[in-house]
């Protein structure tokens, strides 16, 4: 009996270690392993305790301990838990900041899932979360109304900015056949261009001061936050989880999703069987534009309240790879989202306290999503035996 | 140069493609590969071409056991395969495709390309091919293009030649000129494997016939074999091969062309001034060579080209200028010639094939919610009701067999309210259960009192399932003709001499 | 036959608008510059008048377009090519024209700063070729340019060596285009997200090592030496053309090398003609006994060293250091002059000199005093690349296989 | 005070070019890394994202108060509202913010007494910058672009303006400035970013081509490009900005075509206002802001290297500068209306 009992317990670790289940999570140690290495290297006490490995090996090891340990030490108070911390709202606050950043990131990510999934290469998450940050920027400062109203007027506002914004790819690509990523990424240049006028121009610029930057949000466009003035967590993480929700129903259960997937996989097919592919290709870049657009609102409305030119950070970059690491499904891209969205927070107080370059963060996270996207890598290097056949991606 | 395979097995995961299966290919002789759709035929052939390695088993040549890892070395013993989807890039000329792989060349690595046009000339003359070197290969006719695959199998000097389906895409004609070119080879002593579904085929050239389901070789059969003695061998029962069907019982015109043109993308008028009814309970075959301009006017018909002129008047309806979809809504049935390029979206499940054009139509959708429980239901019954061999209604429709597609495909489109049924090439590269389940249907459409248009290139099928025959040439209609026309006669018609 | 009316109301549409040029340009001069400082034959600056050129042009366009359409109406033929090619040549002149009235037209040093602008532009787009016409998206030519130019700059620093530090360019590219190679070809992950992330990494790794190694000692690792332009014999005498074309540094000569031994190895060899078959029926030429798998590695990696090579043209060609983020997005306006010409070598040069002489334009003019603020003058090339990819060409297919993993039975 | 200042943590957020651009953040940074040279005094740093948004900001200076930093010094106008709002919740905490002043959400002036401004007049030194080029001028004009139009950028090539401007009027000549024409300074030129040092060669060599012979480049990094471009066209020279270029390892290739640079002296000040921090002697609020001028030597000018001056020159600029403090010269900037 307890041989049967044992050997099923083997059978599940054994399916825990070939399974994919771990893959990522190699993925990441793995990274880690590579961007303590890069740590050490731009670590000055470890470059001298190097520099006398053979007379003094244990300071070197021990250095070089502290060195790494210190850094991830630090990226997981930044981004998880800061068990040093006075009270517990303080030990939670790194999480919500994880949470603050992974909302604008998942937007995009879930805003360039639909349009990979429907067969259309959506560089613009940069240029469609500025119109929509442009957008509601503007009705959230320049509007008056009552909170219950002002608040949902200024989104929509910003979701019809990136809507808009991301429908005139479709539109071109429909009627001049214009390829999308050469559009995409010139309207990303557009976009920032027209934003840097524009905050020169009394039309966003703050009155009062020459530099390029709007004057704040109304309190009353602003998403409020969800713990209070010392946490940067907003309602608009919410509306993210709600858009997660809501991609999910578009694509898997909604007739319009059925149609932009149809799309994406076979167009002619598509179009035999009576979809306007023209229409669906500006609704898809739409809805997306819509959601990046929404993001766009998340920075304004929520953490960043000024408009400013780098109002869209790098998350139309940084969304490409979420939502292809996510495999463009919505929880895949929360999950992706969430990852980005802790290291981005924990890599600021790896250096302010362990002077750990902030580049070291992208190293690593390029890393994860390379080692998470190959599999067999991971395996070759843990020399884990195939288990069940994984897809590649 | 005498080729022999000995207990050839071969995996795909749980699947046993091919099962100890033994085959000898003589010289001089044509060898006829015959089985259903997935029975294992062009996994055989690509085992012994070196494209998949088998799992168990060898291959002789001339007694010695050879190891083929990859098609370089297939070729270099002397083996040349004419593949049953074209290996032909169609962006490069006919000498580029028919070279590639054994360029000859000048200094550095430059193409010596005169070399090549030589060596395409030579074989083409050879054999009477006709085919320019510097043609580019994508705008050739497919029959063409089948010509082209010949060459590049022939340019190695080779010994052993498989056609794997090589009639499928053919025009009777086009037929005829590649059974006299598969009895030249033979008789210039080559060992040919030659795959098809096409009995009259198989009775026409085979000095051989080894028949194969679900992988396992069931038997050989003569050359003297009957058609229906050879079917029920492949499918495992008696088949039907005549169309079975009532006279036609035609009532009113329901559909009616006036005056069509049609303008490709470059301008060229592909459809020339076409007229002609169909009426209730009546199916208009179109015959034609191939390229003739009945894929156009199908298209025309659907909705796809904006460049149309003229009158297309569905049950007193008039359809040009309006949308696919609205058309569609109408109650057109369509079925696309080539079914996995426009009838399937292959990454989608058989479910999702099912309604790919209702999806936001009552009752697959309520609003914007896609009811999917209705779905599985529906698409539980279709599977059942056309008979579709799959794993379940989730499995992808790109992993079924031909057949088992062209059924999908079929049984979304009459599972409609229907007004007409619109159906090219539907039983291409189909084998002959298939054939006779789609005709079938057909027959059945027509008798619920629709009328049915079918674009066909076999004559026997245009004969047998046509109550009418048009004959189509160069865009225009050259004759419709009662479906009893003598074979001769509709031979002449397609060639262009008007009735 | 029915013929396409686009190139007529192109002419038709081009002509409109050099007759409203011509309507609003002011009576004026324009001073054409055509010599430099290096020109053999020194040729006289010679003023025109704004209102005879812009007239002149006007003039010819409307004949172009009543020429387009007696092809069209009258001929019932195809209007050739020449008559749109004209037609725009003849709107951008008056534009110029116009734009600089009252000023000096320094056509040799505008044409110089297109071509050094579009350099790196061009060895890009070389690298998207050789790789996507294997069957390869490279997404990654950013990445390539970075690490080129940050390992050529550092290499030639320590070495104090030009040609080192533009062989580690290529390394450098090489290196980069390898690890998109193997995870896409290899591991057979999309593509385009590989492209994405090998971006990232790069972006990263040349940051962090700025911030560090190069920061904290410049002296060693961020002072190479400078490519110095030489002119060549002859060729470099050709007024206009010789100073803008032939009086350039060795990297700008490798470039014109590259472009025609890319173009010739693509379309003339034997090496060619199997790379374009992996690119469009990978499948195809497996079953002619071609390695599918070997030869994606080699064209991409080759490609990527090209890019290298533009990568060093920033550090070793123009200024002579790395800075963070040096290529800023080149590497993307590469892809796109890719697309525009059509996966042809030559032709992705011109777009990638269409970008660049578009770029340049806008500097020109914001030194003459620009009528607009400077963010729209910055947005000219990326609208006109926009105008051009919807109006001109429409709608592009790449190599078949492009972007799609090869599985081997 | 060796145990308090050793216990003393001064700490610093760049702007998004970080700190090793060869320009404004490095100079900052400089500073800062005196202080704790000459000082013993613990240091930290955030370097921004390249693409940083006002919530990195934001939580770059607040993991500087999770560090427990004494002194904070936020590097740049962007960084204005993150210092502000961390200045109101930590009033224990000092802070010093470069480039900019604190301001209310409509941008009124605001002023938090552990908040010390440092603001730098720049376009004084620029004025004497403009002033020695138009003298040395062979061709009559001098040229001028910015990486991006922002006011800290603008204010330099405005200086420069004025310069050339008093000395056509005192000298009745017609210098002319390229790159920056007419009272609107967002037509004025410009690269676009503060990366792509190649686009500032090729926008210096059309300056050159058009007749130009001295180039002021106002973009960071980007201005390394003009500094090369001088190489390849003899006669043409450079004027740095920020800190000394003829002493900067970056420049030093064209080192010897380095005209003068417009100097500000953030390490100075930044290394100054650390010391008072470490001996209790911070004083904040808008009345303790500092602004570098020519008169407190917080911009200048640097002293003649390679390029020859004209004739007479160097006492000219003395005098100039001399006026400029005493008020008879008038520049007009942003700090004085
Ligand atoms: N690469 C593959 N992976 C998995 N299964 C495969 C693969 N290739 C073929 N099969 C399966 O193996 C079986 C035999 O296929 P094969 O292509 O040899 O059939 P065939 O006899 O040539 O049929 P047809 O007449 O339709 O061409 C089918 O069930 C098919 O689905
Ligand atoms: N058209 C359909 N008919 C029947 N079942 C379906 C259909 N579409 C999805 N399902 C089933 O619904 C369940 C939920 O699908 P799910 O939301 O997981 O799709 P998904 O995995 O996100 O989609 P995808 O794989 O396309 O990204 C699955 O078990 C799936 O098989
Ligand atoms: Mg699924
Ligand atoms: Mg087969």
């Amino acid at each position: 009996m307890s041989t049967e009992k044992t050997s099923r317990l083997k059978v599940d670790w054994q399916s825990i270690i070939r399974g994919n289940a771990l893959i990522p999570v190699l993925a990441i140690v793995t990274s880690l392993i590579v961007g303590g290495i890069l740590v050490a290297i731009a670590n000055t006490d470890v470059q001298a305790a190097a520099g006398n490995i053979f007379s003094a090996p244990g300071t070197f090891f021990s250095t070089l301990g502290q060195t790494v340990g210190g850094a991830y030490d630090a990226l997981f108070r930044g981004s998880i838990f800061n068990y040093q911390a006075s009270d517990v709202a303080l030990m939670f606050k790194p999480l919500t900041e994880t949470l603050a950043f992974a909302t604008p990131i998942t937007l995009t990510g879930l805003a360039l899932a639909i349009s990979f999934r429907s067969g259309l290469f959506n560089i613009g998450g940069t240029g469609q979360i500025i119109f929509g940050a442009m957008f509601a920027g503007w009705v959230g400062i320049y509007v008056h109304l009552p909170f219950w109203i002002h608040l949902p007027l200024a989104i929509v506002v910003g979701v019809i900015g990136g809507a808009f914004f991301g429908a005139l790819v479709g539109l071109l690509k429909a009627t001049t056949g214009a390829n999308e990523v050469i559009v995409t990424i010139m309207f990303n240049y557009i976009a920032g261009l027209l934003l840097q006028y524009l905050l020169k121009t009394p039309l966003l610029q703050a009155p009062n001061t020459a530099n390029p930057i709007s004057p704040a949000v109304q309190d009353t466009a602003k998403y409020p936050l969800l713990f209070g003035d010392t946490n940067r967590l907003h309602w608009g993480f919410f509306v993210m989880l709600a858009a997660v929700v809501f991609t999910w129903w578009l694509m898997n259960r909604s007739s319009i999703g059925f149609k932009f997937r149809a799309i994406g996989h076979n167009p002619r097919a598509a179009r035999v069987a009576g979809i306007n592919l023209g229409l669906t290709y500006v609704a898809v870049m739409a809805v997306s534009g819509a959601l990046a657009g929404l993001a766009g609102t998340t920075q304004i409305l929520g953490t960043e309240q000024h408009l400013t030119i780098g109002v869209s950070a790098s998350f139309g970059i940084d969304a490409i790879t979420v939502a292809l690491l996510g495999r463009s499904n919505p929880w895949g891209v929360l999950a992706a989202g969430i990852l980005f969205g802790g290291l981005r927070a924990g890599a600021v107080t790896m250096q302010a306290e362990q002077a750990v370059p902030v580049d070291i963060v992208t190293v690593v996270q390029s890393m994860i999503v390379l080692f998470i996207a190959a599999p067999p890598l991971v395996r070759a290097i843990y020399r884990i035996r195939k288990g069940a056949e994984v897809e590649a991606f | 140069m005498r080729l022999e395979l000995k207990g050839i097995t071969k995996r795909f995961g749980s699947l046993v493609a091919n099962d100890s299966v033994n085959l000898v290919a003589e010289p001089g002789q044509i060898h006829c590969l015959l089985g259903e759709n997935g029975a294992g035929k062009s996994t055989l052939m690509n085992v012994l071409y070196g494209l998949y390695q088998a799992d168990a088993g060898e291959i002789l040549i001339d007694g010695r056991v050879v190891k083929f890892s990859g098609p370089g070395d297939a070729m270099a013993a002397g083996i040349g395969m004419v593949h049953q989807h074209f290996m032909l890039i169609p962006v490069f000329t006919v000498a580029e495709n028919v070279i590639l792989g054994h360029e000859p060349t000048k200094a550095l690595g430059f193409l010596n390309m005169d070399e090549a046009r030589k060596r395409v000339r030579e074989i083409s003359d050879r054999f009477g091919f006709d085919v320019d070197p510097d043609a580019i290969v994508g705008e050739l006719p497919v029959g063409v293009q089948q010509r082209v695959e010949i060459i590049k199998a022939l340019i190695g000097d080779a010994q052993v030649l498989v056609f794997d389906e090589p009639t499928a895409v053919l025009t009777p004609q086009e037929t005829d000129e590649l059974m006299a070119i598969m009895k030249q080879l033979r008789d210039a002593g080559k060992a040919i494997v030659f795959i098809t579904h096409k009995l009259r085929e198989v009775k026409e050239v085979a000095d051989k016939i080894t028949v194969i389901r679900l992988g396992k070789v069931v038997g050989e059969a003569k050359p003297t074999s009957t058609q229906a003695e050879l079917a029920s061998m492949m499918v495992g029962r008696a088949v039907d091969l005549d169309v079975n069907k009532t006279p036609a019982k035609p009532a009113d015109v329901k559909f009616s062309v006036k005056n069509l043109e049609v303008f490709n993308h470059l301008g060229q008028k592909v459809v020339d001034d076409v007229s002609f009814d169909i009426h209730a309970g009546e199916i208009l075959v179109f015959a034609g060579v191939q390229g003739n301009g009945q894929t156009e006017l199908t298209e025309a018909i659907l909705g796809l080209h904006t460049r149309v002129h003229g009158s297309i008047v569905l049950d007193g309806h008039e359809l040009i200028g309006q949308s696919v979809k609205h058309r569609l809504d109408w109650g057109l049935g369509f079925v696309p010639e080539d079914r996995t390029l426009d009838g399937l979206v292959a990454d989608f499940s058989i479910a999702e094939n099912l309604m790919l054009d209702r999806s936001d139509r009552k009752p697959f959708a309520k609003g914007l919610l896609l009811q999917l429980k209705y779905l599985a239901e529906f698409a539980a019954e279709k599977v059942k009701q056309f008979d579709i061999r799959t794993q379940g209604i989730n499995q992808r429709a790109g992993a079924l067999s031909g057949g088992n597609q062209q059924k999908v495909v079929l049984a979304r489109e009459l599972s409609r309210e229907l007004r007409i049924l619109v159906a090219s090439q539907p039983t291409r590269g189909l084998d002959v259960g298939s054939i006779e389940f789609v005709h079938e249907q057909i027959v059945a459409t027509r008798d619920q009192g629709l009328p049915v248009m079918i674009v066909a290139t076999e004559l026997d099928e245009a004969t047998q399932l046509g109550d009418r025959i048009a004959v189509m040439y160069r865009g225009k209609i050259v004759g419709i003709v009662p479906a009893d026309t003598e074979r001769a006669r509709l031979g002449q018609m397609m060639a262009g001499v008007v009735a | 036959m029915k013929l396409s009316k686009r190139p007529f109301v192109t002419v038709a549409v081009v002509a409109l608008l050099t007759l409203l040029l011509a309507a609003v340009a002011p009576h004026d001069i324009t001073t054409i510059n055509v010599s430099s400082d290096t020109d053999f034959f020194h040729i006289a600056d010679f003023p025109v008048s704004v209102t005879i050129v812009v007239w002149t042009c006007a003039a010819l366009n409307i004949l172009l377009a009543a020429g387009a359409g007696s092809f069209l109406f009258l001929a019932r033929r195809k209007v050739p090519g020449a008559i749109t090619g004209v037609a725009f040549f003849a709107m951008a002149l008056s534009a110029l024209v116009y734009l600089y009235h009252g000023n000096n037209m320094t056509i040799t040093s505008l044409l110089q700063g297109s071509l050094a602008l579009s350099v790196p532009l061009i060895f890009g787009s070389m690298a998207g070729v050789l790789s996507e016409r294997v069957g390869v998206v490279n997404i990654a030519i950013e990445g390539q340019l970075l690490f080129g130019a940050f390992a050529s700059a550092m290499i030639a620093s320590m070495t104090h060596s030009l040609w080192a530090g533009l062989f580690g360019s290529l390394v450098a590219g090489a290196l980069v285009a390898w690890i998109l190679a193997v995870f896409s070809i290899k591991y057979r992950v999309d593509q385009i997200i590989v492209g994405v992330v090998v971006n990232m990494l790069v972006v990263g790794l040349t940051n962090f090592l700025f911030g560090t190694l190069m920061g904290d000692n410049p002296v060693l690792f961020n002072q190479p030496p400078r490519f110095d332009k030489f002119s060549l014999p002859l060729l470099g005498q050709i007024p206009v053309i010789g100073p803008v074309l032939f009086n350039q540094t060795p990297i700008v000569y490798l470039m014109y090398l590259a472009l025609v031994v890319v173009f010739v190895a693509l379309f003339k060899t034997r090496w060619g003609l199997r790379v374009r078959a992996v690119g469009e029926y990978p499948k195809a030429a497996d079953t002619v006994g071609i390695n599918v798998y070997r030869t994606r590695y080699v064209s991409v990696v080759l490609g990527g060293a090209l890019a290298g090579l533009g990568g060093a043209f920033f550090t070793l060609g123009q200024v002579g250091s790395f800075g963070q983020g040096i290529t800023h997005g080149a590497g993307y306006i590469a892809l796109a002059a890719l697309i525009f010409g059509r996966w042809n070598p030559l032709l992705a040069a011109c777009a990638a000199l269409l970008f660049g002489f578009a770029q340049n334009l806008q500097y020109g003019l914001a030194i003459i005093g620009s009528p607009l603020p400077s963010e729209f003058l910055l947005m000219l090339p990326y609208v006109l690349t926009v105008i051009a990819v919807a109006g001109l060409v429409g709608k592009v297919t790449g190599p078949a296989a492009s972007g799609k993993p090869y599985v081997k039975e | 005070s060796a145990s308090t200042s050793s216990s003393y943590k001064a700490c610093m957020v760049s702007d998004a070019g970080g700190f090793k651009d060869a320009s404004f953040n490095e100079e900052a940074y400089n500073g800062l890394q005196n202080a704790k040279k000459d000082l013993g005094i613990q240091v930290a740093t955030v370097q921004s994202p390249e693409t940083a948004t006002q919530t990195d900001y934001v939580t770059g200076v607040q993991s500087m108060i999770d560090a427990k930093c004494n002194l904070i010094i936020g590097v740049g106008f962007n960084l204005a509202t993150a210092v502000r709002d961390a200045a109101k919740a930590n009033p224990k905490v000092d802070f010093a913010l470069i480039d900019s002043a604190l301001s209310n959400d409509d941008y009124s002036a605001l002023s938090l007494d552990n908040v010390k401004p440092i603001q730098y007049d720049t376009a004084q030194a620029a004025f004497l910058a403009g002033y020695l080029a138009a003298a040395k001028t062979a061709t009559g004009k001098i040229a001028t672009y910015g990486g991006m139009l922002l006011p800290s950028v603008t204010i330099f090539m405005d200086g420069l303006k004025q310069g050339v401007d008093y000395y056509n009027k005192q000298n009745s000549k017609s210098v002319v400035v390229l790159g920056a024409q007419g009272t609107d300074t967002s037509k004025w030129a410009a690269t676009g970013d503060f990366n792509d040092q190649s686009k500032g060669k090729t926008l210096t060599e059309q300056f050159f081509a058009q007749g130009a012979d001295i180039v002021l480049p106002v973009a960071g990094p980007v201005g390394i490009g003009s500094g090369q471009a001088t190489l390849d066209k003899p006669g043409t020279e450079v004027i740095g900005v920020d800190s000394d270029w003829y002493n900067l390892p970056a420049h030093a290739a064209y080192k010897a075509n380095i005209l003068t640079s417009i100097e500000k002296k953030m390490a100075a000040a930044v290394e100054s206002v650390i010391k008072d921090g470490v001996n209790g002697k911070f004083m904040g609020g808008d009345v303790n802001q500092y602004v570098g001028t020519l008169a407190n030597g917080g911009v200048q000018i640097a002293d003649q290297h390679d390029v020859m001056y004209p004739d007479g020159i160097a006492a000219k600029l003395a005098d100039l500068k001399a006026q400029i403090i005493a008020g008879t010269i008038k520049v007009t900037s942003q700090y004085n209306k």
